[in-house]
């Protein structure tokens, strides 16, 4: 690239109103947070309303839909339920995401005071705010994930290192192989009369 | 040769003799289709079975869903523009290109929005990269699984690029000096949002608005994605929207609550961005069994995030014994490369694996030795060994080696 | 800056508002199609334009005619399989691939038949190869004829292809030691039929399967074609049936009455395989006008059936003064190569050329050098240097300089 | 390439008989002729009855069709008319072709002592063979074609070496540039309503 950035005088400057409709997201800090709020009574009303048909009335998922409470010390164990209780760092994880995505399918139709609203009542789903909490700017700071500490930086140049090893076996590398499990004894392929079965006669 | 009875046996199984010599068959003798009757071209209808696939099971709505390549019908390195797989989480965003808006804006001395015709006016690049998604053969880890490498590793496809770098048009803004991050978003119904360094932006990212020439597919982000070469998939945003400079990340649903890998103990990596060196044999493969005794090219793909693919290996024996494969085409940075092993079969079972290496001297490992460190909860960033067994019929099957 | 607005009123004018920031677009809002509903997917309707054309007063009949790649419309140097331009004799052809087969005789040991399966089985490459008809540019001759570089240049494909070495099928049969000439022949309703020396076929010649991943289209020839690197298309015989091995050529139609150019004197050169290099700016050009004043980015495609590209300069003024254009991407041998070149555009009128120059030391001469030795009854092989005339309104005409 | 080919084992012998029924190419030296023979009469009949609809009574075209007679003494001039008589090297070039590709649309359909006599008629019609003539393999080396000296081999090498010139000029390198030809005005161009008529406003 050109040691000094060229200006090729193409694009339009955003007006501050333009990227006010556009600036929706919001960061752990607060940053970007809507003007508004909403407890986790009202928040009740929207998510039984807007919400539980898929995500279930206690956030514990209907049908194959995604579960939003419970799960807690699942992480470590054989079947981790991964939810805002037992996962999300930050409650910006979720309400960013609800206010862009949610409801599946009539994204971006909340108010903000009913975004606030619904973010309170499953942060209570979750054991995490008291019944009487209302989520504001101001108390946003309140809110303290439980897992706010689950997460560490992408370390695998460390804790993989041994998979640099330019020089890997080539000859009798390991042990003669036995085979220790069967796709088609599972059998959860989808059917594809495509594919012939007997590739030799 | 056994090899050449069976070879004859299929072909001709279905085939029609009065179109095989000496007659003369019956295309040969009459007009087809004048040009200009298909402006533009379909497959032949006899390969209607070379289609993306779905798991009907994995998700609770196809419009949050994944489609696969068919990467056992394909060979060689680029993967043409209809059967890229699909992953959506709205569903596909059809958006009319003059009402298509990019906005630039936070840390910088002027926002700015560009209309599609304003990105297509400024300096281009043409690059072929992968995109693989972090949960390509996610649904491995516990087991051998899915029967198909159009299933456990069809979340990947291989196309040339065509698009502005992101740093000129972060130079078009121009940066304050504190800014360290980006918040990239698309303009589909779930608003896809991930942070991206900007040390990244500022190296490779290209702001695309073509695949292998003609512009993006709907499915691919039409009319405008953000490429991200050899990094995760889901921050490859397509139908890209908005980008925010900030200095810090955002910790985005897309980078917490998924695309994060959870270990054994209970506490998960995060922005783990770079696809691991990994590989996989496409033919045969459970869903093309072996045709025929006799000569066998083992073919496959294989593939770095981090640089260049610098050797492939095959076993033909769960691992015990490698041979080096042969490489052809081309190979360039982060992108796929195609390799061949040739054998003779005669009805031996046979446990194929290949293994890829890069030029930054890392070995994709084998399944067993990634779960010794990642466990098996992990769902994304599955780069091991795949074992296919091939039966003395010449099926063959996903199979889990110990 | 004039290009700033000119290019927003392009992009405004026919947008609606109620898409554009502030407001939140509608597709933004709700859920698109999910995966699987397009297993084999397509453009976006918005593209319904980029599309192959005909001239329709060519030819007599569509079925052997032949339609054009809208070059104008693409970039990079991949064209997208539905793309690639159109050239039957006998329309397009179909062939179940179970009926295909490949005979190779003559003066070979043991005459051999090959099914499409075991073609498949075969050692295979993958190469990216440009394909242009030896009639590109054809009606140009005597003077600009047509508007658009679909119409002058979109004779020309570049796409990658999967398939076996000639050679290494020859020596499956065993050649004769006076084998010197190939006969290959089509399985089309023209048996279209060419004389193809061995030492080309011996060289880099392909019996391809694929292109760009998948199955040949049948409009390229499916289940089959030949694929000759560097020389003139209708050498590339498409649903090829069949290779006999002899010793000298065979003087068919299509290299006597057709691809034999006709020189002023009134003798014709024969037998003229390879495509001297050319090159042609695809943007601007007839089909794409200048969409605004300002940075302007000149863009074309250049290629040699000699060899690599290595240079191609740009001249604004017809050819007066040159510059060096920007090569980008992958450049290989007899493989298309795209070019940039930049400049401020503010409605002066531009006489805009591009000139190729490959690894031989071959530089593209101008059409009237070429007329000077050829004459204009050539037909075949007009590689001269193409004008486009940029007009202070941003429209672009084909024009001849002298 | 391995140095010493391999076998791979793959393909099946082709019997003559399957051979047979594909061999239909014919050469110059008339190596590849079928058995057979046909007279200028009998060919009158055959392309009247399959061929005149397109290429006229006497060759001479109908409609936009290929022209196959007349054209004598053109090759040299503005307007060069390439016939069987006038342009054809070899009778080989176009009883091949009418053997594989004629009648357009219905290849593959003529007998041989068709193909032989309607070869016949061509000839005559471009006054190569008299009214008498019957072809067959063995008056086949008596057809001596008129343009037969008219074709040499690729010497662009040669003829046009001043093109590998590796180092053309870059600056002034001709006078001020005219343009001396319009495509717009000639007009030919299919019309195309999806592109934009003035590009700048
Ligand atoms: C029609 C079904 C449906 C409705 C109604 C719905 N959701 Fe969802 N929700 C989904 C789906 C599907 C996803 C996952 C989408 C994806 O991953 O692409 C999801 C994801 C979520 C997530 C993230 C879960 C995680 O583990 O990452 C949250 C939080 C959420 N929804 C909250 C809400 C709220 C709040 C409402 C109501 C205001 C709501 N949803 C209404 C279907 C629904
Ligand atoms: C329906 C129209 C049609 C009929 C009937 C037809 N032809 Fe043709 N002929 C064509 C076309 C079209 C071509 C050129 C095809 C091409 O170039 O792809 C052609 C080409 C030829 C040529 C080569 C001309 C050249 O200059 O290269 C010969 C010779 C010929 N035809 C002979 C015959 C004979 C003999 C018959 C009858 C037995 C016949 N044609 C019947 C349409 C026809
Ligand atoms: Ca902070
Ligand atoms: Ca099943
Ligand atoms: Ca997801
Ligand atoms: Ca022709
Ligand atoms: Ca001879
Ligand atoms: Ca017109
Ligand atoms: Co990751
Ligand atoms: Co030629």
């Amino acid at each position: 690239q050109s040691p000094k950035p060229q200006n090729y005088g193409i694009g339009t400057q955003a007006t501050p109103e333009q990227i006010a409709g556009w600036d929706i997201d919001v960061r752990p800090d607060g940053v970007g947070l809507p003007p508004g709020k909403g407890s986790v009574k009202d928040g009740e009303k929207v998510y039984l309303e807007r919400c539980a048909a898929c995500h279930g009335e206690f956030g514990e998922s209907a049908g194959r839909w995604p579960q939003l409470a419970q799960g807690k010390g699942t992480l470590a164990t054989h079947d981790p339920v991964k939810t805002v209780g037992s996962y999300f760092p930050y409650a910006a994880s979720f309400f960013d995401y609800i206010r862009r995505a949610m409801p599946f399918g009539d994204a971006q139709s909340l108010s903000n005071n009913e975004i606030y609203a619904v973010t309170a009542f499953i942060l209570n789903l979750n054991d995490i705010v008291d019944d009487n909490f209302v989520l504001s700017k101001e108390t946003w700071s309140k809110v303290k994930m439980p897992n706010e500490g689950g997460f560490f930086d992408d370390d695998r140049k460390v804790a993989e290192k041994a998979f640099w090893n330019s020089k890997p076996c080539m000859k009798d590398c390991r042990p003669p192989v036995k085979i220790t499990g069967h796709a088609s004894v599972i059998d959860v392929t989808p059917d594809d009369k495509s594919i012939r079965k007997g590739g030799v006669e | 040769a056994a090899g050449l009875a069976a070879a004859g046996v299929v072909g001709r199984a279905r085939a029609n003799d009065a179109n095989l010599p000496p007659n003369v068959a019956s295309w040969s003798k009459t007009l087809g289709d004048g040009v200009g009757v298909r402006p533009y071209g379909k497959p032949s209808p006899f390969e209607k079975d070379v289609v993306r696939r779905d798991v009907q099971w994995l998700t609770a709505s196809r419009e949050s869903s994944v489609s696969f390549t068919p990467l056992h019908d394909l060979d060689g390195i680029i993967t043409p523009n209809g059967l890229c797989f699909e992953r959506h989480h709205g569903g596909i965003t059809e958006i009319d290109p003059h009402d298509y808006r990019l906005m630039l804006h936070g840390l910088v001395d002027k926002p700015l929005i560009f209309t599609l015709e304003d990105l297509k006016r400024l300096p281009r690049v043409n690059r072929i990269y992968f995109l693989e998604c972090a949960a390509n053969s996610g649904m491995e880890w516990r087991g051998a699984q899915l029967n198909g490498c159009q299933y456990t590793h069809g979340m990947i496809h291989c196309v040339m690029y065509t698009g502005v770098p992101l740093k000129l048009l972060l130079e078009q803004a121009g940066l304050k000096t504190n800014a360290k991050w980006l918040h990239v978003e698309g303009g589909d119904s779930s608003g896809m949002n991930r942070s991206l360094p900007l040390h990244k932006a500022l190296d490779d990212c290209m702001i695309a608005y073509r695949q292998n020439g003609e512009m993006l597919r709907p499915e691919q982000g039409y009319p405008v994605r953000l490429v991200v070469p050899g990094w995760e998939g889901n921050i490859w945003i397509k139908w890209l929207r908005r980008i925010k400079v900030g200095d810090e990340p955002w910790y985005t649903r897309e980078e917490t609550s998924k695309y994060t890998d959870l270990l054994e103990n209970g506490k998960a990596r995060k922005f783990t961005f770079e696809m691991d060196a990994k590989s996989v044999i496409t033919s045969p493969s459970p869903q093309v069994p072996v045709k025929g005794k006799g000569f066998l090219v083992i073919s496959g793909l294989a593939w770095s995030g981090r640089g260049k693919v610098t050797r492939v290996d095959v076993s033909l024996d769960g691992g015990r014994n490698w041979r080096t494969a042969k490489i052809d085409g081309p190979v360039l940075d982060k992108s796929c490369v195609r390799f061949y092993a040739e054998t003779e079969w005669n009805g031996q079972e046979l446990l194929l694996q290949s293994r890829a290496m890069d030029d930054t001297g890392y070995v994709q490992p084998t399944k067993d030795d990634l779960r010794k460190i990642r466990g098996v909860n992990s769902i994304y960033h599955n780069n091991g060994i795949q074992t296919w067994a091939v039966k003395p019929n010449g099926e063959v099957e996903n199979v889990e080696v110990g």
